[in-house]
């Protein structure tokens, strides 16, 4: 008796599912939304001077676990819009076939060269079309939404606060919501808003204790 | 009445314990056992895992297991990386809880290194590590359905039901860190991620969710009567024997030994959230779902405390070790083990070396292997369909067992 | 009653053709590899050579379980003519078909007690 | 004309299978030739208006025997050389000595059976099902009775062979266990 | 007409329907164990996804065939076709209404729980000629299941035989319509019995909870381990029409077969063929599976027992029954 009440409240609970909402979609049809920090695939932006920000200081290639990364450093000129003197790339490639999204790259940059996007890339039939090449990189830069993180905001919000602000103690849900599709990673406003967040430090943290001898502060 | 060398294995896998070790030769005298390679090309070797089964008929009178199949260098490329590259690596370790991987290696880097996490970070830190062991549980028990009901079945059903809510989770970890695997949130002395806003009520609702399909899945397994048949003197294994294997985790507590990490050794949030050890006696195959059911009840409790008293606080220590030559270690060896949802993750680094930054030596100490040792002791008097049974049971991750 | 058993194996003859149908239209379908490799005809063993024959000796439950479905197949068998002339005979013949399987079912019991039934 | 061409094909068929049981090196192979001589048995009865035999032969023999057979091949050890030793001169010679015999006995029975010139006239009203129940209810009454005794005796000998056979290594540690 | 072009025709419409009915029915599974599973099923090969079936088809069709070094070619090719006659030969006697009858045997009970039984030959033919021991022991464990829940499966047979005294079946689906459904009355021996006669039907169709010998999560894909292509899809087809003509039998011995009101006879009988077979699936789609010797216990020590005592009460009551109560 008891197998047959067990049964049928098996029986019961899958029916049951087999009317309630699918939890699943027809994919290519309908495209469940990513959450706004979702990161597959790279772009290589430019800075508030409307040039490539990236200056090839190779800091993604060293730190790329899968050593997915070339940049070919070009040669230190003069900028056209600026007329400072700075430095170029001449190449950057990132072999999406190895790439494991750890988003590394993304985290060491200084100069928010190197973001991420929201967008994936097309499904590819060869390998070697998932290498992304430099124009590539530079188009996906215009064309795809970027995803929420780079790199000095990153680090910024990282960082433990230097100095006590008084500003209230809310996370710092404003900052993050910066609209993705903003084509101009402007520096210093979401550090501004990202600050407060960690303006109040849990007692117990040293947050500026002198760094352990292991480590090196740079 | 002959008592061959076969029954002879099986009377005393019945009594109590199996020599894994004895010779074949032993057994094959007159060459009527069949030899029949289990894996690793085999739907129900969760990955790539390979037993050689000696049989009598359909039972097991010698069960031989082989890993390697998933081996990957891990730890040799641990040590041709910097430490600050060395997370988004071990993601791949146990595939099924990546964030366990990545906080077990930084824990142990930290120690090494003699970073403070700040509070924040660890209550963070032990928020994911509970909604991890959610989502891994889950995808235990679906997987451990499908062993016993077949992906044409009542298997897969309890299957893809559990990935509709171990989804949920995902979603979460999708939500904090922009990614479903390779999430690289952990960083030597803290978070890379703080969490977004509205995130506690999202937790909330997800665990809801799951809270409330718990009752589901127990119709579907625990409760019913095939499953109760099919799990129940299965696979016994005994906690002495799982103590002297090494066995940890809900494979051990299965076993009626009371042992939990984030009680005995606490870490991260746990010295301030109290655990609830949850255990169970007879050491089959139905314990182990016991366990797991009464962890899974567990964590969701744990996650809701977790999130509920997140300290506010930065979610870095000091300055973040970010760049390869901030972090460098002359010397000194830690190991730091954590409680993932498979047992005790255990991380050894020996620091120094010729390239400081480096690590010397990266032993990873993975539950999941330990776990497997066991096979050759617990498979012999069971039949081919316990075989299967078993092995899902004690939830091996060939990731990590091969590495 | 021939003529049922002509149409019966009329049947049996056009589902046979099904059979072969489908295996013709695969043989017209079908891809054909361009070069054979040995590793294909392999037997599946998981990915591993095959060790040994692929025969084991069972064991001797299996011909129980068979000594005992021909048993019990007979008794159905006597049973069917059995039935069939139930109202007709009444009392008599239940009393006789009741004593045939209560004797029958002493064996099962025997075999119930000494564990035959039991699989493993 | 049809009926004696379709016996033709039919006896054709279990006769030509029959030797091929016998001939068959592998034993499997044997027992499904068999399978092929049961069948066209069948058909035999179902021509001469027998169903309900045709039938039960299709249950018992070809679903029931065969598999039994099929089994008790596969509860032997696989022994590379199967096949008959050619080189044995005495056994084809006993065999057939055996063969004869038993065909004298059933042609002989065949011969004395009283009545058998009649026989085609009692064809022509086929035997019911009703016929044959109550031909085992009313007249062979005991012979059914003694039946289910020997059914009894065929399911008491099945047991203790499988007792025999199997010393049940799996049973005992229980008792000692209690 | 003669005697074999009627079974001919009618055998070629029934196999046409059946062929049509299983397409339709895979879809239907698909579907249904889709949203059981909360997924959506097939969606994209035709409305609905309902041209999957056929897709599926010419992919199989298309596949190359393997035959496996060592496998006993002859044996291995027959046993497909085998299973494909033996599971369609079945339905010779099913009756779809009072006049569409393949072939009316007056043993037709008898017939069926034969050829049925049959399938064992060819299953432990594919185990055995595909010389590989994942199928092997699927062909063993596929026979010694079959023949043992050939048992239960005769005495629940046995019941509406008894309490219709007929061995044919549209004899027997004649009497319900003359008197009740079995499964509703009387009720002991009936729906017990039905019960007892649906859970056989599983284990002789190979169906969870009862599908050990296929038991993809232990022996991969059992006897069908080293087939491709077209035999495969003979396998799979002759699984699905097993069950469909089992559910038809099932249907016509405890159900009343064509007998319903309002509308002809023909169309009860495919609904409630349908309806067990959609029940069929539901149970597939839920239960886990049993182990071998659970199975066999099930069998010998309970559903043996319970058929037998079945069997007794049906007789029982057809002989002291109140003449109204039937």
């Amino acid at each position: 008796m008891g197998h047959i009440n067990d049964t049928l409240r098996a029986l019961w609970t899958t029916l049951r599912t087999a009317f309630r909402p699918t939890s699943t979609v027809q994919f290519p049809a309908v495209v469940r939304p990513r959450g706004e920090r979702y990161r597959v695939s790279f772009a290589l932006p430019d800075d508030e001077n409307g040039e490539m920000a990236c200056i090839g200081c190779l800091t993604c290639e060293r730190i790329c676990p899968s050593q997915v990364i070339k940049v070919k450093p070009g040669v230190k000129r003069e900028s056209p819009v600026t007329g400072k003197k700075r430095a170029y790339t001449d190449d950057f490639v990132i072999d999406l076939s190895a790439c494991i999204q750890c988003e590394l790259c993304v985290q060491v940059c200084n100069n928010d060269a190197i973001v991420m996007v929201r967008e994936a890339e097309q499904p590819m039939f060869e390998r070697e079309d998932l290498v992304l090449g430099f124009a590539r990189l530079r188009k996906n830069a215009t064309d795809r939404t970027r995803s929420w993180g780079y790199g000095t905001m990153l680090q910024e919000s990282q960082e433990p606060a230097k100095v006590e602000k008084k500003a209230p103690a809310v996370k710092a849900a404003p900052a993050k919501t910066e609209p993705v599709a903003a084509a101009e990673p402007a520096k210093t406003e979401p550090v501004a808003a990202a600050e407060p967040a960690k303006a109040e430090p849990a007692k117990t943290e040293p947050a500026q204790e002198p760094a352990p001898a292991a480590v090196e502060p740079t | 009445m002959e008592m061959t060398e076969a029954t002879l294995t099986m009377q005393s896998a019945r009594r109590g314990r199996v020599d894994p070790h004895r010779s074949m030769r032993a057994y094959d005298a007159d060459a009527d056992l069949m030899l029949l390679h289990f894996g690793p090309q085999h739907p129900s070797t969760h990955g790539v895992f390979r037993m050689d089964l000696h049989l009598d008929g359909e039972i097991i009178v010698k069960a031989t297991p082989y890993v390697g199949y998933l081996h990957r260098a891990v730890e040799k490329l641990c040590e041709r990386l910097t430490y600050v590259q060395q997370t988004p690596v071990v993601d791949k370790n146990d595939y099924v809880s990546p964030m366990t991987n990545e906080q077990a290696l930084t824990m142990a880097f930290e120690k090494l290194l003699g970073v403070e996490v700040p509070r924040r970070a660890r209550w963070m830190r032990t928020l994911f590590a509970e909604l991890q062991r959610i989502a891994s549980h889950l995808l235990w028990l679906g997987t451990f359905a499908l062993d016993l009901g077949g992906a044409l079945g009542g298997g897969s059903t309890l299957f893809l039901h559990c990935f509709r809510e171990r989804e949920l989770i995902l979603d979460l970890f999708e939500e904090v860190t922009g990614a479903r695997f390779h999430y690289n949130t952990h960083l030597i002395g803290g978070n890379r991620h703080d969490l977004p806003a509205g995130f506690a009520p999202k937790v909330h609702a997800a665990l809801a969710i799951i809270e409330s399909r718990l009752a589901e899945y127990e119709v579907l397994s625990l409760d019913n009567g095939i499953f109760k048949m099919r799990s129940r003197g299965v696979g016994v294994l005994d906690g002495e024997l799982a103590l002297e294997l090494g066995v940890t985790g809900p494979n051990l507590r299965a076993s009626g030994v009371d042992h939990d990490l984030r009680r005995d050794a606490p870490y991260g949030a746990y010295d301030e959230l109290a655990v609830n050890v949850v255990t169970a006696q007879g050491g089959d195959c139905f314990a182990r779902t016991q366990v797991r059911f009464g962890e899974l009840r567990e964590s969701i409790r744990l996650a809701r405390a977790a999130i509920d008293g997140m300290p506010e606080g930065p979610i870095c220590g000091h300055k973040p070790i970010r760049q390869p030559g901030q972090a460098k270690a002359t010397g000194g060896q830690v190991y730091v083990g954590i409680e993932t949802p498979r047992g005790e993750l255990g991380t050894f680094v020996v620091g120094g070396g010729d390239t400081p930054t480096c690590p010397y030596r990266l032993k990873i100490r993975p539950p999941s292997l330990h776990a497997l040792s066991a096979l050759p002791y617990i498979l012999p008097g069971a039949t081919v369909s316990d075989a299967v049974a078993i092995l899902g049971s004690l939830d091996p991750i060939m990731g990590e067992a091969d590495r | 009653m021939q003529s049922a058993w002509l149409s019966a194996l009329a049947f049996l003859v056009v589902s046979t053709l099904l059979g072969l149908g489908v295996l013709g239209a695969a043989k017209a379908l079908r891809v054909r590899a361009r070069k054979d490799s040995r590793i294909k005809h392999l037997t599946y063993e998981c990915g591993e050579q095959p060790d040994g024959l692929a025969w084991m000796q069972f064991h001797a439950r299996y011909y129980v379980v068979a000594l005992f479905f021909v048993l019990f197949d007979v008794e159905a068998v006597f049973l069917f003519p059995w039935a069939v002339v139930l109202r007709e005979l009444g009392a008599q013949a239940f009393i006789a078909a009741v004593s045939f399987v209560v004797v029958l079912m002493l064996g099962w019991l025997y075999a119930l007690r000494k564990e035959a039934l039991q699989w493993q | 004309m049809s009926a004696t061409l379709g016996f033709g094909v039919v006896a054709a068929c279990a006769l030509l299978s029959a030797v091929f049981v016998v001939r068959a090196v592998d034993l499997i192979r044997a027992v499904l030739w068999l399978g092929i001589t049961l069948v066209a048995t069948a058909a035999l009865y179902a021509m001469l208006g027998a169903s309900f035999l045709a039938g039960v032969q299709l249950l018992l023999y070809v679903g029931g025997v065969m598999t039994l057979m099929v089994f008790g091949v596969m509860i032997t050890r696989r022994h590379e050389g199967i096949a008959p030793t050619a080189t044995d001169t005495v056994r084809p010679v006993r065999g057939a000595v055996v063969a004869a015999a038993l065909f004298g006995l059933v042609a002989a029975a065949i011969v004395n059976t009283e009545g058998l010139d009649e026989a085609p006239a009692r064809a022509l009203a086929p035997l019911t099902l009703a016929d044959l129940g109550r031909s085992i209810l009313v007249e062979h009454l005991l012979a059914f009775e003694a039946l289910s005794l020997l059914l009894l005796a065929a399911i008491i000998g099945a047991v203790v062979i499988a007792r025999r056979r199997d010393p049940g290594p799996l049973d005992e540690p229980t008792e000692a266990s209690r | 007409m003669s005697a074999l072009g009627h079974g001919a025709l009618y055998g070629a419409v029934l196999i046409a329907v059946m062929l049509s009915t299983v397409a339709v029915g895979i879809w239907f599974e698909r579907k249904f164990a889709g949203r059981m599973q909360s997924r959506l099923g097939p969606t994209i090969v035709g409305p609905m996804g309902l041209l999957q079936p056929l897709a599926d088809v010419v992919k199989l069709l298309q596949k190359e065939d393997i035959i496996p070094a060592g496998a006993d070619r002859a044996l291995f090719n027959l046993a497909p076709i085998l299973a494909t006659i033996f599971s369609l030969g079945v339905a010779a006697v099913l009756p779809l209404s009072p006049r569409m009858i393949a072939a009316d045997l007056d043993i037709g009970v008898v017939y069926m729980l034969a050829i049925g039984g049959l399938m064992v030959v060819p299953t432990f033919m594919a185990g055995w000629a595909s010389n590989n021991k994942f199928a092997l022991l699927g062909g063993m464990r596929a026979v010694a299941q079959s023949i043992s829940y050939g048992v239960p499966l005769v005495l629940a047979v046995l019941v509406p035989v008894i309490l219709s005294g007929s061995l044919s079946l549209a004899g027997i689906v004649r009497w319900q319509s003359e008197h009740h459904w079995f499964a509703l009355w009387p009720v002991i021996p009936g729906l017990p019995a039905f019960a007892l006669y649906f859970m056989a039907m599983l284990a002789e169709a190979n169906r969870i909870p009862f599908d050990i010998p296929e038991a993809e999560s232990e022996l991969v894909a059992g006897v069908t381990t080293e087939y491709t292509g077209a035999k495969f899809t003979l396998f799979y087809l002759a699984e699905y029409v097993h069950t469909l003509v089992g559910s038809a039998i099932g249907a016509a011995l405890f159900f009343g077969g064509w007998d319903g009101p309002f509308a002809p006879g023909l169309h009860w009988m495919v609904a409630k063929t349908l309806a067990l077979f959609v029940v069929v699936y539901w149970v597939r789609w839920t239960l886990l599976r049993l182990r071998s010797d659970q199975l066999m216990e099930l069998c010998w020590k309970w559903l043996t027992p319970i058929g037998v005592a079945l069997v007794l009460f049906a007789a029982a009551w057809v002989q002291f029954a109140p003449q109204g109560a039937l």
